[in-house]
């Protein structure tokens, strides 16, 4: 389980997390919605220990975060590819092996031909979908308990999402826990276990999207409609 | 894998290359030098150094030649080379030898300077300080005090004493010449002068005080002319004769002073007695092109006449003045050609001159004028290599 | 036919459970013969990647239909859809009530009379058998 | 170890083809300037003994003296000093741009870097392994021109002309090369340990800058400015202090300022560093 509990993080004076908290289970698809700027990568960034919080405490399985996690606890696909240009993907993948024992280059090889990349094409010359395709291969051939995404699907075009939907019903993230963001809900609606409002840097509904259904007939979107346009 | 194959060949390659280059710098590239005893107790040779200069290619190499070999400057340590050129380090060997042997106490003051001396003898290290004259406007503010330093060597206790400047130094400008002990006082000797200063020191007077080391008391300082009789409304120099030791118990100050058109003068004071006595000699005279010094010891002063084809030694019974020798050699005395250069030891003065073609020293027993070593340099290699030396002096070791 | 085709998926209605969804698609591939009485069913990944959904919401569908008969699981072999004749039968009874109740529930609103809707209804069904009938004879 | 080592390979990997670049401009700089420097010498010396009657080589050594190596490079200097200017400043940008172009650029790699699995402090050592293994890879690639420019010189410069010297002379009365390659090897340590300092005061103020930004770049330059003072610090008490105090104090400061750089840096990574 991620928890963050009362986080707060500020840049400058200007806070982005208010006392933020809440959970997302393992082996669940939680998503993180909210309109740009509520704070969503950030937050994403805070959990992987990219940028410093300045209250609160965030815990996975119990433990503080730290330099242990990032082996076998959690794994993060930003909302960019983050290799180097001049690298091809082979050598991504070979950068990925290199350093991390719970790589698991069986996997690698079958999303590389799922995804229908070229190992020879330089990170330079990948288009906007190859790039995020390979930026996804590189956080699910790591054998983590945890995945974070960040926007996986924006600015892609429709193929690639399908492609990359289809990877949140498949094998590839079971017995995981998954943490997504995003603000275009629609197309993954009915995959996400649970769902998070944020706004301006508080959580201010949190859901589970099947009860909501049966239990008010309501879709993530008529919930979104009346928390944000009250 | 290609990539981890190249980095390795890269640091390997580095390291190599490195470690070839300084190990090969290690190896002494410049020939090697070394002072040969000739004639005479191989130990003298042990006293001095030969500096000069080694032509490697298109560079003069600064070398210094001893009895255990040569050392080039620009073969030593960046951090040998900072030492050598460090402030903090005297030039004059005595202050070396006591910084050495009391690094605390000689701490920040290993320089001479005319407000500063020191005495050193069994006993005690003693340094004495006269702060320095202000002057504000056209005003002599004269002294503040003096301090006295004392270390005691047995126990390794120091000891500060400040004494106050007696008034008549308020109005005239002084250098401290030397500093004795005797019992327990300390005779300090000034040389004075009126202040404004214009330019003559025809007035220079010496006062020696007595300050006592246990109360810090000044008595005495009676004015001495310093040289009565003589220099009317000339310029003249004051300084002390050059010793051996300049730090060492003495039982005689000398002074020198030199003015244009006059005969040099020496001055002998006596700390015991509190009485001067004044040697005329004749100066220097325009035809001789060589140089004139001065050197003493507590028995005797010395005259030194130095040219390239004639040295001429005049020795003086202190404190009488007694005439007690003279000595004269010409270069065929030392089978050598022409003389070069000297230095004063202790008891010695060593001539740098050629024998057969190679650079050679003789020391001489200033007592008795004889030559009791000769030295010459070797090539550690091949005797060629002699031809691309050169030594410009002697240095004696601290 | 293959996997795919038998489980290929609907587009989910958002404002009801996904489960829900997934087990009348099973109803109504029961009723239509698309799925056997007595096949194995997918496991549960493989249904959520047939079907394009959370394993979480197969895995609670199965849960569904296990309660409701419609499947059976004995021991370690793999899930079957029930071969029960009452169970099935239910299911094509229940799936014509929902279509007739939710088809009801819209032409309420249009104020039809029983009489002229059951009049329409026959003409309709007769003359698309019809067209189905020339087409069977071309 | 292992993961230091990947990303020490790394990063080599990522500066390698300005690094050619600088190798080839040092190699084909100080080539051709010695070339140029000969010939233009030779042409001269030509003209001088057509001038005035001179027969031979010998008597035009004897008039007005011999060409040697380190007249024939102070002809052409920019040609060697320049080359090495070049190498110097390009690897003194790199001190910053090896830390900055991770955070800068569509691809922020810094992202990466920070995720990867063991201690951050990785990423500080292997980039200032680079910088060093960088530094030390064109003075070693100095050291093998040598030899061929002497050659080069020996055989464009008649016998009775030339004036022999040993690398090594050359090397430790030329200012620039005797700073950057000194032939004593307690020197040639001590200069790059200096150097290697320098290096990891700037890391920390540049991490400092990226921790804290605005703030941190002022208290970066503040640190950096404090670390400069401390290390000339000593010198300047050379009336009271004595050599191998001074020394002492030098090598004492820098070895403490390297230990509070690596301990500064390794606290800004784990805790107070922003992608």
């Amino acid at each position: 389980m991620i928890e963050l509990d009362r986080v707060t993080k500020k840049y400058g004076r200007k806070t982005v997390l208010k006392d933020l908290s809440f959970t997302a289970e393992k082996e669940e698809i939680t998503c993180l919605i909210g309109v740009n700027g509520a704070g969503k990568s950030t937050l994403l960034k805070a959990i992987m220990g990219l940028t410093p919080i300045q209250g609160g405490q965030i815990r996975i399985d119990g433990e503080p975060i730290g330099r242990h996690m990032y082996d076998d606890k959690i794994a993060f696909v930003p909302d960019t590819l983050t290799m180097p240009p001049f690298m091809t993907v082979e050598n991504c993948l070979r950068f990925m092996r290199d350093f991390y024992d719970r790589w698991n280059g069986e996997r690698a090889a079958h999303l590389l031909q799922f995804f229908k990349l070229n190992p020879a094409d330089r990170v330079a010359s990948l288009s906007k979908g190859q790039a995020a395709k390979l930026n996804l291969l590189l956080g699910l051939a790591l054998d983590t308990d945890y995945l974070l995404l960040d926007e996986p699907f924006s600015g892609i075009d429709l193929f690639s999402r399908e492609q990359i939907i289809s990877v949140f019903s498949s094998e590839l993230v079971e017995d995981r826990g998954v943490l997504m963001t995003t603000h275009e809900i629609e197309d993954i609606e009915h995959l996400i276990d649970k769902a998070v409002l944020l706004d301006q840097g508080r959580v201010i509904r949190s859901i589970r999207c099947e009860e909501i259904r049966e239990r008010e007939g309501k879709s993530v979107i008529d919930v979104m409609r009346e928390v944000y346009q009250p | 894998m290609k990539r981890y194959v190249i980095s390795a060949c890269f640091a390997c390659f580095v390291v190599l290359a490195i470690g070839l280059f300084l190990g090969l710098a290690s190896a002494k590239g410049l020939p090697g030098f070394r002072l040969e005893t000739a004639a005479g107790d191989g130990k003298e040779a042990e006293a001095l150094l030969l500096a000069g200069w080694y032509q490697n290619g298109p560079y003069a190499e600064r070398v210094t030649i001893g009895a255990e070999g040569s050392e080039y400057e620009s073969e030593r340590s960046g951090y040998e080379r900072f030492r050598a050129g460090s402030i903090s380090v005297s030039a004059i060997p005595e202050l070396v030898r006591l910084t050495e042997a009391y690094p605390g106490f000689m701490r920040g003051r290993t320089h001479a300077s005319t407000l500063l001396d020191y005495y050193h003898d069994d006993e005690w290290v003693i340094r004495l300080q006269a702060s320095l004259t202000l002057v504000i406007g056209d005003r002599m503010a004269g002294f503040h005090n003096f301090r006295i330093d004392m270390l005691d060597k047995k126990t390794g206790r120091k000891r500060s004493l400040t004494a106050p400047l007696p008034d008549v130094l308020r109005n005239r400008q002084a250098v401290v010449a030397d500093i004795q002990k005797i019992g327990d006082k300390l005779h300090t000797a000034l040389i004075t002068f009126p202040w404004p200063f214009n330019g003559q020191r025809e007035d220079a007077e010496l006062r020696v005080y007595q300050i006592s080391l246990q109360d810090g008391e000044v008595t005495g300082g009676e004015p001495l002319l310093l040289f009565p009789g003589g220099a009317d409304d000339q310029v003249i120099r004051v300084g002390e004769v050059r010793e051996p030791d300049m730090t060492a118990p003495r039982k005689y100050l000398l002074l020198k002073a030199y003015a244009p058109d006059s005969d040099d003068r020496i001055l002998l004071y006596s700390y015991e007695q509190g009485k001067t006595h004044t040697l005329t000699l004749p100066a220097k005279s325009p035809e001789f092109s060589g140089s004139l010094q001065y050197y003493r010891d507590d028995s005797a002063l010395v005259r030194l006449l130095f040219a390239a084809d004639e040295i001429r030694m005049e020795r003086y019974r202190l404190p009488g003045f007694e005439r007690e020798r003279e000595i004269l050699l010409t270069p065929e005395d030392l089978r050598a050609e022409t003389f070069q250069n000297f230095a004063w030891g202790e008891n010695r003065l060593y001539i740098l001159h050629d024998a057969n073609g190679l650079p050679a020293v003789s020391a001489l027993d200033l007592t008795d004028g004889n030559v009791i070593w000769r030295g010459v340099v070797r090539a550690e290699s091949s005797a060629g290599e002699l031809e691309k030396l050169g030594i410009s002096h002697i240095l004696i070791r601290p | 036919m293959t996997e795919q085709d038998r489980f290929d998926a609907p587009a989910f209605n958002h404002r009801e459970p996904v489960y829900l969804q997934v087990v009348r698609h099973f109803k109504i591939g029961i009723a239509t013969g698309r799925l056997e009485a007595g096949q194995t069913v997918p496991s549960r990944r493989e249904l959520a990647a047939l079907m394009k959904i959370n394993p979480n919401t197969a895995q609670k569908a199965y849960k569904e239909m296990e309660d409701q008969g419609l499947i059976i699981t004995e021991g370690n072999a793999k899930s079957r859809i029930t071969s029960d004749e009452k169970i099935l039968g239910a299911i094509r009874e229940e799936l014509i009530t929902e279509a007739i109740d939710a088809f009801l529930e819209s032409v309420r609103q249009i104020g039809v009379t029983p009489g002229e809707l059951l009049d329409r209804i026959r003409r309709r069904f007769e003359r698309q058998a019809g067209e189905n009938g020339g087409h069977s004879h071309d | 170890m292992k993961r230091y080592l990947h990303l020490v390979i790394m990063e080599l990997h990522r500066f390698w083809k300005i690094y050619a670049a600088l190798a080839a401009l040092t190699v084909l700089s100080q080539t051709a300037g010695l070339w140029w420097s000969i010939r233009t010498l030779m042409k001269r010396v030509h003209w001088e003994m057509e001038l005035t009657n001179l027969s031979s080589y010998a008597e035009f050594a004897n008039q007005y003296g011999r060409i040697s190596f380190m007249s024939a490079v102070s002809i052409k200097e920019p040609f060697f000093t320049g080359s090495v200017a070049v190498c110097v400043t390009a690897l003194l940008l790199y001190v910053f741009l090896i830390w900055y172009r991770d955070w800068y650029g569509k691809n922020t790699f810094i992202y990466r870097l920070l995720m990867l699995p063991g201690s951050r402090l990785n990423l500080f050592w292997a980039k200032l392994t680079t910088i060093l293994l960088l530094s030390w890879g064109l003075v070693a690639l100095q050291i093998v021109l040598f030899p061929p420019l002497m050659a080069m010189y020996r055989h464009m410069v008649p016998e009775e002309l030339a004036l022999d010297t040993s690398v090594f002379s050359f090397v430790r009365h030329h200012p620039v090369f005797d700073l950057l390659m000194p032939p004593h090897a307690a020197d040639f340590l001590l200069h790059y340990w200096l150097g290697i300092t320098g290096v990891a005061v700037v890391f920390t103020a540049i991490l400092m800058e990226r921790s804290f930004r605005l703030k941190g770049l002022a208290a970066g330059a503040l640190y950096a400015l404090v670390s400069g003072l401390l290390i000339i610090g000593p010198v300047s008490f050379e009336h009271v202090l004595y050599p191998s105090e001074i020394f002492g104090l030098t090598v004492a400061l820098s070895v403490l300022l390297f230990v509070l750089s690596v301990w500064i840096s390794g606290m800004l990574l784990k805790r107070k560093i922003s992608v």
